[in-house]
């Protein structure tokens, strides 16, 4: 063994011989091996460990994350117009210091009087979030929005009793994958059957006609989205939701929170339960490890006993003073095991203060102005793509911050298109053909996207398809 | 320093009080946190026209109106008023982790933070190269054949196993009769609640004397109908099941698949690995075990390992290398995906940071001194009147952590485990563990002293235990109005589970309360 | 929440207390915080062999030994413990400026913290790019031709000052007669000590009722002799001398330079410009005005900034546009420098970012808001018990700050303003600023609102002063005994200035202070 | 104006407009323009200020920023060499956490008691710091190592009541030219004459005889630092300050405290008065904006009477414990202003807290590693570039991070050498040949520089000289 490995490790303080002998004299053991006496000696591995050597110097390690990670490329220095799930938003940075502060980025969680702060920032991530979509009751986030659907219909199912659930209009592959992991498959006992009522290609939108055919009173839940994956604003959400009511299905909404300054919130349509994804309220995309979701409804018992998520309410303390605590705890998993709400576990909470800074950093203004500038600047990118020979836009209105760019006209697959973008540092928009919409991409426009930037994609566009 | 600690020679402690309002209740109107660019010329339009008709929304949200500074200060406000390890945490089943700030660092980057999933493969070479690293390590250290990341949590990675096994099932046609999942009463809650949730029927055995369900009552448990066995070991009593090998050999023999959730690894890491006890799965907490932050509770990752007859079915995509590229592949048979996009990368790479500062014998010394730290902390918690161990008559050594009970404290002074659980506070010790439901043993705390805290640490800890055991026999007033040196005073949470009561949001407390003064007079 | 505050609705407040121990205490022997590489082999070689005979160190240092958790920790708490604007800091002459996270995290960037100074130029165009860009902002607001940043601190500004004076008398051949610095004694005390320091004699002007000297006094202390008058304006009371314009006339009547000493810039932003006026140079302070945080006490930097005449002889580099380059020049008469390199980068970028974030509508705003809000708090404290406002002939409004006296409070009540001080602090007020040298105003303290802080904070800084003031007359005791709710209690600075107890270092300390208990018995 | 200029600043809470109207109301001004009467109208500025557009927005500022720093190149992508009063030094994580806590990076110093974690932090600075030196007094940091130089210059002479100073072996001309500044120029009364006593360049030590010439009793100080300028590790420093002390000078030693645990601490040989660089412990090079220098001596009144610094000291509190104050401070600036020593001001003090945070990691051990890695790496490199063909180093051996090589004999200066080295990505060493050595260039290599970096440097200039 090399010197500085047979030094104590730094991370472990009692990795020093005498304390470790100090120790097992305490104890009254002759050896640790002795302490490991439990475990029989045919259940040992006694193998030499084949891992890549030991980087405890901290220059080392350093040096070879750094090092690897140069191999990436990111979305600061190449445009990107991805979305679909995780976007680029600007993250505020006092969204990294507020998460970067020492006590709460740790292993451990307390009691309510020796981690008040954290339960305060989480109980505040709830109280804004509920502002923003126009609903009472918030839990904590659970992992993604696709499991926050994937949720909400188990509880829509528990609460009338019913095991289908209709999902109308555009869907993104890769929360619907998510929701059938939650629901399906047929074998088990529990299923929850999907139909899809997919969009009308002409619009975009929620084909209602199919909807109104598939919602029986069979129906748990009609869930849709605004804007849905497409891109595209629901302009009959109440519609959708009273036809749900009608059926005495719950309607679930799936609302983008960064829009919610400028569209109808959820609560204003009708909706029972609001889901959506956390990721772009102050979060990093993280390569996709940025998501949350969030699960909101009502404050009614009926609901609220379904959720299977923690829940931090507001709760005096002994000299009157606002404490928070953890409402209906014994109906989660912790409380009551197999006979819980779905489960709860370790989730992004650490992202719910993020968000929580976020929301208080824009207030109703700040959240007007996002949405009316992403509307903007993707209006004016849809415009400006659809002006590029050969290069269609389905929709050039009625979209949010994604809309979908139509490369058949240019005879090339949107592989090819993709990979020559590449050559302009610039990373396309998502190649979704292979998802029925014919050669087609999903643009993504947000704030940080400049009418420079926008230009540059139409340029390198206008060159590649020349 | 206070009136409340009178007679101790332990330190002086207060955690920081500011008093905070809600945010709700801070700002003045006009105010700004953030304010974005305007649009261009040519860019800029009426922003009403860009939205259909009746779509837009009609108030504002009633959210605080805040200067950056305010908004900053505020939240640093709450830190501080977290107690999040800054003393000592001995918090037991979620192994107290130094959560190095070198990988924190690093983890900020751009070539981290601003990358996105749907990149092309090539200008992402660098994470998958390690996240694949970090799978090809778990792979050592479990002898599984593969690793996927996409989970979100331990318990998420205990719905992956469901998802993972129910798919193997139903692809040899046999889900419709292997419908249920064995477990133990000492098995985390996720495993039962996430097979429940997979649609699997759950049949849960009771521990016996020693600590572990017999044999005999496996045995009965097991059939034709059994899915998978699965388990944790050591459990959070801090006691291994030495017939764990014979359990897995029974529950293949009824034809049934093995998972061991491997959340509690600390005190075993280098020891077993879960393939060669003939499990088919596992999963490890990358948020735990392995030094990734948990922050409160996550982003978190349960890495879920399996054999090479599973991993077909994982959910996807899993990091391939294929000569010098790394790539991202479906497994054949997925069953589909757990969560969004392949997990929670940073988390990932800290995870990855960890492993490798420690190395093979970094890891192995870790378990060592987890056991030995656990084992000593024990010896002096044994010596503390009011205190009960858990499983008596099971005389060996614990693994990483010990189920203690203050039963006896209780029922000799009237002071119970939450009292006293807040009272340590007062001390700069955070809130201890108590122990899943059902609560087994009485009045119970598990205690885990990791390998990151020094000796003295963990006498500090023992010792502050020991003065407010003391305390429960000299003046149990003190203990039971407990905190007195924290950020807040004792909760009140009677309306918790009151729906006239509870409130999640702001705008339900002001419905519910509105009577109330928003705070009590001083 | 304590005994010390009973009757006040003022928010509760305590700061964090750890009871940490020095770092000489902690740790123990074998640990370690960091290890560094081994040598390669072929690298690897006896290291004393590589030392010259006697040139190696006998004993090793006898800093503690500690693991990295350790350490993070000790400082983490030593961080808690330190009040630094997590309240409502006023501390007058120093400017409270928001730092804005922004510019921090871009500052931590790998562009910026791995540079170094000797790259190739066209290795370092974004930083020469933000240094000129600052550059041409601080000439357009004081009117100057060129700013230099080297200066470590605003005292090292008023050096340079003085350096490219000289440098320009002995260019002159005057140097040997022109040997004097006319200032006042409201000007900082760098002021005279920086001339002291580069070799000149100072002469002093006293305030007089209005709170500036007389144009008399000033007169009587012009004469060839004079090097330069050097003053800030507004002083530190808050007054602006409204016949500086007449000063500069006269002293370069008498064939003196001028320097501005620019500190006091936040109330006057955009209002006048230092060459307007007439001045040769002057100087600002990027730690103060300008945003970047000031840390305690630095990394500072003081930006110097002169006229085309005194430019030549400024310490090198400058930097300078040619076409679309930037490039780093000295001057051709330069003094050489004050400091290595080109000063602290990461501030003067921070700096930027700030002049950039408030663009030319904000600063002026700014400086609105802060003269605004002092004359606001102004008028409050005019309403306490107790207190003096320094020059009371003068009526004019003030500008961002006054100077106010406890002169009453202490005469009536014992209570004087380091007491006040210490006593606010238990509110969570940041000690407030008091005065410099000579105290002119008695029991003298300072406040300045500046443009981050909103009415809400400034009402809630005069409220607990009223409250501490009125303690003092109710209760004096307790404010005199105060800090009551702060991470440690009043110190006893008896032994600051004894030889025989003061130790700036652990081991001096051991050796004075063998025989004391290392803590007193609690 | 733009719609959001008009809004309220995110860094400004009162700049709302109500708020403005109530203060206005309460002080009894009809305008804030009336606020500003003491300044005469012929005063007042009042034209446009011509400042770039305003970027209130963090998205579009942070962008400019990172825009603007990816020209430049670093030295983490770029291996570099470059030393020379910066030197690139591994900085562990948590000096950048611990600097980063918000409760010190702000506009604020506070009391003994609200800032008495900063204090104890201060402290621990100095008496970390006196450790390694080998001392019992330290003050906090001044800006940099030459303005300890020129600082401990004018103690010695004050204390002396003598004007002369020799500064003994090769001496940095940037730090050179602050010294000059402190003790400089002639005309002024309190000039103090500096008399450099060059290094032997056969040796690169400290030349003896010309030395012991030079040193008489006017001579207030004698200056030499171990290592100097060229690297070279001083052996005979005990000498010297037996030499100076004979004459009744004061002996200053500059030496760099990340060599201290290797190589003989300053007060070990007899050194009355240490400064050296702050950098090396734990701050990262910034453009040269990381510096910062250190004062140390003996705790004897004579000497702490002379320090211009603040000078943190332990002190008890009321109830027994320790606390930290100012000692002497009145005879700073602030206390005396001209009649003060020198002047002091904020200054480097931050920098002091990553100092302790570096010395608390290190330890003994650590230093030890680090010292012993850097002669060990640098030695090779040496060894390395004296094998390169045509490539000379006059030292291979008594050096410590630092080398001369000399490029005479390939013909090429050495500014063509590092052009043609950054073609191979690699920064060369500084170009001294202006200074008098001859065309040679002064490598540094540290702990961070891998064998591998080193031989990729010698592959390169294999290539460049072939
Ligand atoms: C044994 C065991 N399994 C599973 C889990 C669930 O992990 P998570 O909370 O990350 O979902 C835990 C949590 O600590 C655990 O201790
Ligand atoms: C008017 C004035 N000039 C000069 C200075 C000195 O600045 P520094 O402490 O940065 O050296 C100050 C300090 O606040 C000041 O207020």
């Amino acid at each position: 063994m090399r010197e500085n490995e047979a030094s104590a490790h730094p991370w472990m303080a009692n990795s020093v011989a005498d304390l470790k002998r100090r120790m097992l004299e305490a104890v009254g053991a002759s050896s640790i091996e002795e302490l490991f006496h439990q475990i029989p000696e045919d259940h040992r591995f006694r193998g030499e460990l084949r891992l890549p050597p030991s980087l405890r110097s901290e220059p080392e390690l350093k040096r070879h994350l750094v090092r690897t990670l140069s191999k990436n490329a990111t979305c600061e220095e190449t445009l990107s117009f991805l979305g679909a799930g995780v976007w680029q938003h600007h993250v505020p940075a006092i969204c990294d210091t507020v998460y970067g502060r020492t006590e709460w980025l740790t292993s451990v969680f307390g009691g309510p009087s020796s981690d008040h702060g954290r339960n305060q920032a989480w109980f505040e991530f709830g109280a804004q979030l509920g502002e923003l979509v126009d609903m009472e009751f918030v839990g904590l986030p659970v992992y993604s929005w696709g499991c926050a659907i994937g949720h909400a219909i188990r509880m829509a199912a528990r609460m009338t009793g019913r095991r289908k659930v209709v999902l109308a209009g555009a869907m993104d592959p890769e929360r619907l994958s998510v929701v059938r992991t939650y629901c399906e498959p047929r074998e088990t006992a529990t299923h929850i059957a999907i139909v899809h009522v997919p969009h009308d290609p002409r619009t975009g939108l929620v084909d209602m006609a199919a909807l109104k055919a598939a919602v029986g009173t069979d129906v748990a839940a009609v869930y849709f989205e605004t804007p849905g994956y497409n891109g595209m604003i629901e302009p009959r959400a109440a519609e959708i939701a009273a036809l749900a009511r009608a059926a005495g299905a719950e309607t679930i909404a799936g609302c983008d929170p960064i829009a919610l300054g400028v569209l109808a919130p959820p609560g204003s349509f009708g909706a029972d339960i609001a889901v959506g994804p956390t990721q772009p309220l102050g979060v990093h995309m993280n390569c996709g490890g940025g998501v949350g979701g969030y699960i909101a409804s009502r404050d009614e018992e009926r609901y609220a006993r379904e959720y299977p998520t923690l829940n931090v309410s507001i709760a005096p303390t002994a000299d009157g003073k606002h404490g928070f605590g953890l409402s209906l705890f014994h109906q989660s998993s912790y409380g009551m095991r197999e006979e819980g709400k779905d489960w709860t576990g370790n989730s992004v909470y650490m992202w719910a203060v993020a968000n929580a800074v976020y929301m208080s950093l824009l207030g109703p203004q700040g959240f007007r102005e996002v949405g009316g500038l992403i509307l903007q600047r993707a209006h004016y990118a849809a415009g400006r793509l659809a002006a590029v020979r050969c290069v269609r836009v389905p929709h050039t209105t009625g979209f949010f911050k994604e809309f979908l760019v139509d490369f058949a006209g240019t005879g090339r697959t949107v592989a090819e298109i993709n990979r020559a973008l590449r050559d302009h540092g610039i990373f396309g928009g998502k190649d979704v053909s292979a998802e029925g919409f014919g050669p087609m991409a999903l643009y993504c426009v947000t704030e940080i996207h400049t009418k420079d930037d926008i230009d540059r994609l139409a340029a390198a566009l206008e060159e590649i398809c020349r | 320093m206070t009136g409340t600690r009178p007679n101790t020679t332990l330190p002086a402690y207060h955690a920081a009080v500011w008093d905070e309002p809600v945010v709700m209740e801070m700002g003045h109107p006009g105010r700004r946190g953030l304010v974005f660019p305007q649009a261009e010329p040519g860019v800029a339009a009426d922003v009403r026209a860009l939205i259909p008709a009746g779509a837009a929304r009609a108030e504002a949200p009633a959210l605080p109106e805040m200067s950056e500074p305010e908004v900053l200060r505020h939240y640093l406000h709450l830190s501080q008023m977290t107690l999040g390890m800054m003393g000592v945490s001995l918090f037991g089943t979620c192994t107290m982790k130094y959560n190095a700030p070198v990988s924190e660092q690093v983890a900020m980057r751009p070539q981290v933070a601003e990358t996105h999933p749907y990149q092309p493969e090539e200008t992402l070479q660098g994470t998958l190269e390690l996240v694949h690293g970090f799978d090809t390590i778990l792979r050592e250290l479990s002898g599984m054949d593969q690793f996927v990341f996409q989970a979100g949590g331990g318990a998420d990675a205990a719905f992956t196993n469901m998802c993972v096994m129910r798919g193997y099932w139903a692809a040899k046609g046999e889900l419709g009769r292997r419908n249920e999942i064995v477990t133990t009463i000492q098995s985390h809650p996720c495993n039962p609640a996430t097979a429940a949730a997979a649609g699997f029927k759950v049949v849960t055995l009771m521990v016996e004397e020693n600590g572990y369900p017999s044999i005999e009552a496996l045995k009965a448990a097991l059939s034709d109908r059994t899915a998978a066995l699965v388990l944790n070991n050591p459990d959070d009593m801090g006691i291994y099941n030495p017939e764990i090998k014979e359990w897995v050999r029974l529950a293949k023999a009824a034809g049934a698949l093995c998972f061991y959730d491997h959340a509690n690894f600390n005190g075993v890491m280098g020891k077993i690995r879960a393939r060669d006890l003939g499990f088919d799965a596992c999963m490890f907490m990358l948020h735990k075990t392995f030094g990734a932050p948990k922050g409160g509770g996550g982003p978190a990752v349960g890495a879920y390992g399996c054999t090479a007859e599973l991993a077909p079915f994982m959910p996807g995509p899993i990091v391939a290398k294929e000569g010098d590229r790394y790539t991202l592949k479906d497994g054949a048979q997925t069953v589909g995906k757990v969560r969004e996009f392949w997990g929670n990368v940073p988390q990932v790479l800290k995870a990855y940071a960890w492993a490798r500062a420690m190395g093979a014998d970094g890891i192995r010394e870790a378990s060592d001194i987890s056991v030995l730290a656990n084992n000593y902390m024990d010896k002096r918690l044994s010596e503390i009147r009011g205190l009960a161990k858990s499983n008596p008559a099971n005389a060996m050594w614990r693994m990483e952590m010990t189920r203690w009970g203050l039963g006896p404290l209780k029922e000799e002074t009237g002071v119970g485990t939450l009292h006293v659980q807040n009272r340590m506070t007062d001390f700069g010790i955070d809130a201890y563990w108590l122990s899943h439901e059902p609560w087994v043993v009485p009045e119970p705390f598990t205690p885990e002293a990791g390998e990151m805290y020094g000796k003295e640490d963990i006498d500090l800890w023992v010792d502050v235990l020991a003065h407010v055991c003391a305390e429960a026999y000299s003046d149990p007033e003190i203990v039971k109005t407990a905190p007195h040196n924290q950020a807040i005073r004792q909760l009140d949470g009677s309306g918790l589970d009151d729906p006239a009561r509870w409130a999640t949001t702001w705008r339900a407390y002001r419905r519910k309360h509105a009577k109330a003064p928003a705070k009590a007079a001083e």
